[in-house]
């Protein structure tokens, strides 16, 4: 469905999509200045300036489609639904995170909603989704999964298999590749010698490229590829240009970086503008920042509050029954 | 009592547990149309057609992978791959993905996937088609790793594995699958975690797994002769072991010898011998002996491969050792 | 340099070809016996049928280039010029085999013509050939590596891990699919779900396809193929149509096989052809004949009479210099 | 004496390596212009030109399988693994490649290659960035396996990883990088497979590598306090690791502790436990105790981690338990 209409009732979606932006770089922020002051810690890697990715493939999704995501995953858990309480908690280590704290900020997960987990190792959401578009496919669920991927990963020998596993299987997956020119400290242009477009071609992969900061667009194409996707079309991809904002990770002084990269358009920005050439009025824009500004200091404040992550529980939880195990 | 060979126990197995549990899929390479490499899976094509017994191109890494994010969706993948040599090509997803999922997404969820795959030598496969790597697996948290040794617990413990629900690294001894063995007449699971004392000896406890089972009751049997009384072990879960029942007959014996297929140096053996030097160190009366490959890769010519496998021979000569009686 | 040209001497090169498929086939032919009278233990892959893509690549390399092969190695090993009797010692498990009695057939290997082994790993030998073509380029020596793969293996992640990095770093390296319609058990065409022409555009990889059961084709395509790659050029690509005449391996049965597959075109036959048309008299190819069987049955008594396999040797062989290590 | 960081004696053992010898390149991912995701190799680049140092796509397993190949035809590959959670995705070139190579083709030709990575934990890098897994190429003969524990065995055993003509794993702890300590003037290579023993003690022996050795040392400065003096043992090399050096010891002390912060099931530890207590069996006066991380994924929460890494009270507990005052 497409994201705009008229007024502000036409403009419901687009509305939730511009507050699903809001909340995702706010949380963003705040988790910067959070491990900034150390009471975050670990590897933290923020997709500042790449929300309307998340945000615009989410709008295509149902609460039952599954996704697998990356170590940059904030954005693809926030989208798809995950409660800030449970995601604070979880950055916080604390025991009511959403992975009782054992996980953290590159394992983020949600089975609830289908978010599969954001992962640590570069490629891996590949195979995971591949599979579970798998189990949608033979549990003819109607559903479908979604792997995200960076540029940089599209090294990976995992892009391969999977492509052709799914073209062969004709599998419910849409392949989402963020492009942010940058794998780490690289370039992406110093890493990766194929095109991309002709590389879907090739394995018969529908493919579009957009502006990945223009969450109207994101939300048009990937309605567009999980409409193919859906009436049994086989894999898509889609590649959504967008700009890395911050450093890798946090704490990463981006010495590799010239001054002269030219400003990236803002996402929320970008929305801002639709919704101001739909006629929305600003005021109501600035009603929603603010509700969106609580509600997360509100799930600082719990996750602060809530207890720490537990060893016993932890050790539990290794295996899904009680086992004979090494104890410390 | 019935007889079955442990080729067909395994694949009879697999049947039932698919018959039973629609959730149930089989993949690999050629398991399908051609019923598998070594045809454990023969016939299941037929019976459950090809959206539950589903070949896959030559793509190790992304299948394990599949198999991780499909048990995560809802269904009980079990995976062939076709010689453990290969899993080193799936050791991210088994690692690094289903290990660790349910411990670190805060046991949100859990991985029901079996990975089945043969190990062992006798067939002159040479160096990357014959290795015993099960060690790895075991040091890995959330992993679960069985070895069967016939074809009555080839069946009961694949029932278990893939009825449970953490991964299970399911390891098959390619040199047994024609080992024909009377099996119950009700087939049913077998617990993972509880090794089996598989014959009651006095002197020795002899701890075996896979295809060293037989040896070691050949060795007993030998040894018998000689009055020394050998109690044999046969683990058949390797991780999490049966430290319980290994101890418990050390307790009564005194003496401890472990013996496997795979490499000795850093294998599975190491961790029982380290094991009962701390818990069972007040029983031990002798030193703890091994008996596993020499720390090399195993060769192709037959002649050297059955010098580098385990045998009676060498195994009699540990229980010596390990009684004192060199 | 192509192979044919007029008379017998302007036929040197085709000749030699055909020497060489000879001694591929014959040699492979009595492997077979061996194998079925229980002489040769383990797992036997057999190139007979494909004779033509081994001579024919060879005939473009020069002894120090070099080549990573496959489970089914017998021809690249023999046409790269491994003498008969180490060939036959192996395969007997001799302690003057190639490797000492330790590889067998599917790790038949010979370095000191640039033959750096068959492979029991699919898809292995595309990143050894990748990387020895890296140390070729650093090394500055002009030569180049090759990489041999069946289309079965176009399915593993390293095609696209190394056709991105090759591709990126201009290494000389040719790739060689020896597309024999079979994966296994499996017809390739239910498996790979890609179009490889198109696969190697999208990484700028020149690419050619050719019948590989016609020696003069192979050979023409790999001079074109390895003048392109030592100019500078990067990798490139060829595929050689072919069929594979025998089971997966010897003892299988093949039931998965029609009786209606149409018959294959024997390249001994279509070189033979070659060589009548450029005026080649048939008395000259018997005489080759007759060379190469009373070359291999020598080579057989040769290996038969050797002494067998060292465990002891095997055991130092493990590391370089004798270390510590735990004795049997 | 001059003193050095860990991190920066491992980029001069890189730069002497490759300043004495032109066929060794160095190459990973992010190595050359950023110098590392630790900054060892920071600085190389500019010395020795894009050609040696090399920075690669996001594709573990074709580098490691590249390294096979260029380390087959006349270069020394020296890669960098950023992570050794990584090494999941090299597993094949390292193990059927790397480590077969000079055995099963006869000894025509040797893999001089090293594999660089960090192990460890301490910084909640997380379950998937801090897995400590030498014991897995430790089980595969062929391969050599080393860690070590300071800036000046890393320098040491770094040069002769690199000299060596045989494939070495060669596994720095991330929590050291920082580490700084004295080095001799003349910097050397340190002979693989000998162990340093690196104070002596009476009472029990305690065997540790990597970052654990310095929790064996403070745990001897302490326990020195009660009168229970410690031999700490640096093993340096895990495979092939020195066996004589460990027995020397045990036959003084009679008592025996192994420490590492891997997962202490299937671990390194338990290989020394296990050979100790067969050839040490008659100086054995106790258990022999391990002490390494319990059987769980490494949690995120730095809490959860501080408890799950071997600490100096859990190795003083050991040590008391292994000389059986509990
Ligand atoms: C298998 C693996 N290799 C390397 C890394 C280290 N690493 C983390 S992120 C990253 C770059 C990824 O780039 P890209 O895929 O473009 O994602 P981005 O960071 O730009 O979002 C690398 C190399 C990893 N985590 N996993
Ligand atoms: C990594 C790996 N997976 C599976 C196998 C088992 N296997 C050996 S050959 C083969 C088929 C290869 O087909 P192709 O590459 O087309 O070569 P062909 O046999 O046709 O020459 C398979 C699946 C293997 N040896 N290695
Ligand atoms: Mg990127
Ligand atoms: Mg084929």
């Amino acid at each position: 469905m497409p994201l705009t209409g008229t007024g502000e009732d036409g403009n419901a979606a687009l509305l939730r999509s511009y507050e699903q932006l809001l909340v995702i770089r706010r949380c963003e922020e705040r988790l910067q200045r959070l491990f900034a002051e150390g009471e975050v810690p670990g590897f933290i890697h923020l997709g500042v300036g790449q929300e309307a990715i998340s945000v615009g493939v989410m709008s295509a999704l149902g609460p039952a489609d599954t996704l697998a995501s990356t170590h940059r995953g904030h954005g693809h858990a926030l989208a798809k639904g995950m409660p800030l309480d449970g995601f604070f908690a979880e950055l916080l280590a604390r025991d009511t995170g959403v992975c009782r704290g054992r996980g953290g900020s590159m394992h983020v997960a949600d089975m609830s909603i289908g978010m599969l987990g954001a992962n640590g190792i570069v490629g891996a959401g590949l195979s995971i989704a591949t599979g579970s578009a798998l189990a949608h496919k033979l549990r003819k669920n109607g559903q479908i999964a979604v792997s995200f991927f960076g540029d940089g990963a599209l090294a990976e020998g995992l892009l391969h298999e999977c492509g052709n596993m799914a073209a062969l299987m004709k599998l419910p997956l849409l392949l989402v590749c963020e492009a942010n020119g940058w794998s780490e400290f690289s370039p992406v242009s110093s890493q990766i010698a194929f095109d991309l477009a002709k590389w879907s071609e090739a394995y018969g992969i529908a493919y579009r490229k957009i502006d990945g900061n223009d969450v109207v667009a994101v939300a048009e194409a990937a309605a567009e590829l999980t409409g193919l996707i859906r009436s049994g079309g086989g894999p898509a991809l889609l590649t959504c240009t967008t700009d890395r904002w911050r450093g890798h990770f946090e704490g990463d002084a981006q010495k590799y970086r010239s001054s002269d990269e030219p400003a990236p358009r803002d996402p929320i920005v970008v929305a801002g503008e639709h919704l101001a050439a739909a006629g929305v009025a600003t005021q109501r824009l600035t009603q929603i920042a603010a509700r969106v500004e609580s509600e997360i200091e509100e799930a600082i404040v719990a996750a602060r509050a809530a207890p720490p992550a537990r060893f016993d529980a932890a050790l539990a939880d290794v295996y899904t029954a009680a086992s004979i195990g090494v104890a410390i | 009592m019935a007889q079955l060979r442990y080729g067909a126990a395994i694949g009879q197995a697999l049947a039932d547990a698919m018959q039973d549990d629609p959730t149930v899929v089989i993949m690999g390479e050629d398991i399908a149309g051609a019923g598998g490499s070594f045809g454990i899976t023969r016939g299941l094509l037929d019976k459950f057609g090809p959206e539950r017994v589903i070949d896959t191109p030559i793509s190790e890494a992304a299948i394990a992978g599949m198999a991780v994010g499909a048990a995560m969706s809802g269904l009980k993948p079990v995976l062939e791959i076709m010689f453990m040599d290969f899993t080193t090509l799936a050791m991210d997803a088994m690692v690094n993905q289903a290990a660790k999922a349910r411990f670190m997404f805060g046991a949100q969820v859990s991985v029901p996937m079996v990975l089945r795959t043969p190990h062992g030598g006798g067939l002159s496969a040479g160096p990357q088609h014959s290795q015993c790597l099960e060690a790895w697996f075991a040091h890995v948290p959330g992993l679960k790793v069985v070895c069967p040794s016939g074809p009555a617990n080839a069946y009961g413990l694949l029932r278990a594995a893939i009825a449970d629900p953490d991964p299970v690294v399911f390891v098959e001894h390619k040199g047994l699958y024609a080992m024909r063995d009377e099996v119950p007449e009700v087939l049913a699971p077998i617990p993972l975690g509880q090794a089996a004392v598989v014959r009651s000896g006095e002197h020795v406890t002899v701890v075996a797994y896979g295809a060293a089972v037989a040896l070691a009751m050949q060795t007993a049997e030998q040894l018998a002769s000689e009055s020394i009384s050998v109690e044999v072990i046969d683990l058949q879960t390797i991780q999490p072991w049966d430290e319980a029942a290994v101890l418990a007959s050390l307790a009564k014996t005194g003496h401890l010898v472990v013996v496997h297929e795979a490499v000795e140096a850093f294998g599975v053996g190491a961790e029982i011998a380290a094991r009962m030097a701390e818990l069972g160190f007040s029983y031990l009366k002798g030193p703890i002996v091994r008996v596993g490959a020499p720390f090399m890769p195993v060769p192709f010519s037959a002649e050297l491969e059955a010098t580098y496998r385990p045998s009676v021979s060498r195994l009699i000569a540990a229980v010596r050792k390990a009684l004192g009686k060199e």
